[in-house]
């Protein structure tokens, strides 16, 4: 399957007959978690996975007296694939974690300033887990989206007079005031093709995951793959993502 | 349980979302949810929701775990951090270690692997919101997700929880419900053959109420477990 | 040994010459661990279990500010059998220390509200750790058994004028106002036994474990085995386990 | 160590509990008393308790480990979680670990398992109540238990702890004397051979301080070992 | 990052330690300088300091993990607990997790194992001084490293930071830049075919940006790819 | 390899030519490592090792209110050996670590009463860690010797209005008023030498690591090895020992 794959986009095809520069179809639920404060659903294709989250109170970091906490955490749940296993996050749960969190945190997407309770004291922490059911290829770009819209439905919860939260009580929405959207455009030799199918990931030469904010200003960027990429074709990519991104978009209300 | 046992959880003969004390919420399944595994199932009870998904038969590694003579079941109950109110910090802890035992022994008396030998059925049950009665939704999701894999089975399993709460006996607890009750009960049955694969009993109990209380989830069971077999029997439809 | 064992229940018999309602020879030592606040020694046929309580000064739990802590632990030392390894508790350890802790905290055999220093600060919190030292089956009643009596000679320690715990010198009892005992049945075919040895464990179809106090109510209960019990089954089962419950009571003074 | 020694240990020539500095405090043996295991002992110097038992020779996984010439020994020390004032969490720390090692190194040279090849022999010591000397308490435990297992043995292995406590040289340190010794030493002795196979020392001793201790260590352990034996002996005259 | 953008680091036309902008610290590298590998290096940025060395080609266990067609590299990143200025605890945390990921991803491109099936070569990165870009000190070092350790490589792997502060693109990022800058890239290059085998970007940047930081860490890895040439061909001519 | 090590020795000769008593080339550099408050890098032979110090606040323990906290940890880096694997501190480091702990704290190296900030709440602590970064034998003498010199280089850093490190100013030196040496003195069969190389240590059948105060008062003992140690060799090991502690003692400035 994975030879055929391969055989495919070199002649210019893909498995599913999609064209190199289509996504496959994006379902969305919101609100799907009523125990969280923020949720969605992401199904691409038949990657699913949902966002989920969660905020608390707690103690900022004496270098961000001034600033709520942001933490981002994923789970390859052994629902999802053979090949997860359960415990701790592996690599890929990790690097896809770190990923989702640079391209929510550098683009400045939450403002945290305004998640502050009491200055150097306390403050809200906002927990953003992604939770993957099922891999079918592209969990970035399906996480990334899932976090996205998970935030933008994410309500901030009340407290009492001990500061303590009221479960199912909210005071505002969080402040979210980006939209990154983070795109990763695959490589076998020269063919570049987005939204890669499990089979097709097996097979790339390099990846190229790029967030981008509404503004079109690059927020973060992770390669990975097995081979080098030229310096003419990382241009390419960019190029790509940056459109893709702007379709996504329009996904994330 | 039982820390709170004066909050009126039952006004009128109702209990606080309007049920009848022998009626469960709302129950919705599914199989075929998960196309990366053998099989898979989404079981919802009310806005507890338990997705589960099977992952063999498959060889056992490391190879010293084989059984030579049979394949075995293991089982994974796991929570999901946003399912609860304050966030439940990833990994397993001792309450999900005994759950996925019970969860596996309700389990194993209904499949059998003797042609399967030194090979492992997974069966993983994540609980996605969790709001009472969560172990018993994720045997009914395993038990479907099983069936869905093709495991061969004598019977289904099918589960569901019963207690007492305000001295009334009831069916399919809540999580407020489960904070509060007098004791509360998880049964899972193989309904073909009536047998009791799963019992576990917290709280305060005459033996009396325990026999009536048995009796409801075996009531309670039976309607499950049409439920089960008519979600299997429209997967099989829709394959065909 | 095991095939052995097999053939005898289902002929009536056992390896060891018991009737199918009789347990083993009982030896309990009261305060055997003078470090301890409360300890009691059991030896059931060949296993011994230890009990030891420790008490110590906590914050309580914010749902339950006027409590004391309870925990539960137990600790399937590798002495006790080729069979149990080193490393933190399996799932049978686990599941045992979690059995007896609902039998002890359900019943309300504490009285947890009696353990409060100051209320919503600081309470007592008492450690129950079980340590199995030899397994010849019928590890959870002969736990349950040591953990009831280690708790009856349990005694609270002194606070000095800072609330730090003196050790050695004690202000008054542990406040323990019931007495559960956990009975477990096992069953082959039709045939219903009690106080399993190893090689019987290893061949019975299933077992219930259930929890009475002293005024015979229900106050857990644990199905365990390989095979289903029939409904008509349950009921004798539970049966049993009251009537031996009363007999094994009569040594927990 | 070395903490307080400005308290009083020893007044009149005699330490807190009555004894002379040269004596050990009553010393407890038995053999068998496991009979889950190959071979057990439990042994108490006052109100230390050590409980040791043995497993194996057995098969070793993974099988990367095995040594091919011969069988290997391993070792567990470990406190029981009420052996101690404070509770202690279970699982092993950093001091365990070490002492794990200690023990393993003081009873390898009286052993040998040439003729078992690929084998493990795994001695386990529980301490359940700790007032000083665990260590070598546990020594002199697994030691009997090893014999009693039946592994072939050049020697047993005898130790006791000896030290200082307000300027006085002194034998078997209880708890608190060990926390306020000017040093305290272990040392473990293969009786019959006269070799040294444990010796640590902590705090502050001059040379000649030093060889007399190991001296009265010498003659300490010709009395445990005496023990030692006759509880041996009455095993087997037992099984005769 | 961005955290402090209003901090003054360029003054002058200078950086705070009198570089240029496209100036790299003063860059020093040695290999060889660990006996005990089959290969290993020191590299220098200013206060950044790695080590490195490789272990292997050598046999890999457990066994089902090994790829019957070809050798395969692991990589560990750590930092020593005395290289920052708040201890950090010992053992992985995430960013290491993820380093070590992304520095195994930039060597692999450049080495080839086809001729070592079922064994590993194990790369170890310990930053024992941080003060920024550590992780392309680290790849500089390790490419040594594997290239000491005569492993086949198509072609070394030169790293090094580049970023934006004050409005202006630099190159090398030292540890208050980094905590300080508006974004940092890190870039691996195979410098003879010019191929980018690692590229990870932070902060904000238009895509002019991103090019004209590409080009600066093209030409700096040029420069730095000379440097590695010559201390290797100094060690082999030591050899001779 | 090591058998030819093990006849030389039998024969009176070592595979690096040195005489029995004589320790290899020794190179000290002091604050190798800037950030820490104190270091020092010891190549002994081809053994390489560094120490550094880092010092923090903490509260101090319960029982020791009006003294600074010590904590030594080692890491026998994979750098170092190929024996060496990742992963938490096997049981070699972790004697290691507290062995050179117990030299320096028994010896009372530090004057530890003077790293109280406020009795009872507030200490300096100390934590020493040593990097082994290659392993060619005699680890522990090295280790000891680079945290004994780490030690003397080290510099207590000042603390600002709220009691917080500020990090690179210094306020003091440690008070550090002892110069414990460990020396380790090997045996095979009735030959004593010091400073074993690393095929030297595989043949060895006992070791026996001693610290020295410069009083010449011992301060650690530490008996490694397969092999029992008659009592006549155990006090020629301690004068072997106490006379190469003295040379050793010299580098430590």
């Amino acid at each position: 399957m994975e030879n055929f794959a391969l055989e495919l986009i070199q002649n210019g095809k893909r498995i599913d007959k999609r064209d190199f520069m289509q996504f496959r179809n994006i379902e969305i639920k919101e609100n799907v978690i009523g125990k969280a404060e923020g949720s969605a659903y992401v199904k691409l294709g038949n990657t699913q996975v949902i966002a989920g989250i969660k905020m608390g109170v707690g103690t900022p970091f004496p270098d961000t007296p001034n600033q709520g906490i942001l933490s981002v955490n994923s789970e390859f749940t052994p629902l999802a694939s053979a090949e997860f296993e359960s415990g701790p996050p592996g690599e890929n749960a990790i690097e896809l974690s770190r990923v989702v969190d640079r391209g929510i945190r550098e683009s400045k997407t939450i403002e945290m300033e305004k998640l502050v309770i009491t200055a150097g004291e306390k403050v809200y922490s906002v927990f953003i887990d992604i939770y993957i059911l099922d891999n079918q290829g592209n969990l970035l770009d399906a996480a990334a989206l899932a976090a996205l819209v998970a935030l933008l439905n994410t309500r901030v919860p009340k407290l009492d007079a001990d500061g303590n939260i009221v479960r199912g009580e909210y005071e505002r929405k969080l402040p979210v005031v980006h939209k990154p959207i983070t795109v990763s455009v695959c490589k076998i030799g020269d063919k570049l093709f987005v939204d890669p199918l499990l089979e097709e990931e097996a097979v790339i030469d390099a990846k190229l995951s790029i967030a981008f904010r509404e503004d079109d200003k690059i927020c973060a960027m992770q390669k990975q793959g097995i081979k080098g990429i030229e310096f003419d074709a990382l241009e390419k990519m960019v190029d790509v993502a940056l459109e893709k991104s702007k379709e996504l978009r329009k996904l994330a209300k | 349980m039982g820390k709170k046992s004066d909050i009126e959880l039952i006004v009128g003969g109702l209990r606080k979302d309007k049920r009848l004390p022998e009626q469960t919420r709302e129950i919705k399944m599914k199989v075929g949810n998960i196309v990366s595994a053998n099989g898979s199932a989404e079981v919802s009870f009310g806005n507890t929701i338990a997705l589960s998904s099977v992952h063999g038969p498959r060889e056992l590694f490391p190879r010293h775990l084989q059984e030579s003579q049979t394949g075995i079941l293991r089982v994974r109950y796991n929570m999901a951090p946003f399912s609860v109110d304050d966030r439940k910090s990833p990994g397993p802890d001792r309450r999900s270690v005994e759950i996925s035992k019970v969860i596996r022994l309700a389990l194993e008396p209904a499949i059998f692997l003797d042609d399967y030998p030194k090979v492992t059925v997974d069966g993983f049950v994540e609980v996605i919101q969790a709001d009472g009665s969560t172990r018993v939704t994720g045997i009914n999701a395993l038990s479907l997700a099983l069936a869905s894999a093709g495991i061969p089975m004598k019977d289904l399993v099918t589960a569901c929880s019963v207690g007492k709460i305000n001295g009334t006996l009831i069916v399919d607890l809540n999580g407020e419900e489960d904070n509060n009750s007098e004791s509360d009960v998880a049964v899972a049955i193989m309904p073909t053959s009536n047998l009791v694969t799963l019992l576990q009993m917290d709280g305060v109990l005459t033996k009396e109420e325990l026999m009536h209380l048995l009796d409801l989830a075996k009531k309670t069971c039976k309607d499950i477990h049409e439920m089960q077999r008519n979600v299997l029997l429209e997967k099989y439809k829709g394959e065909e």
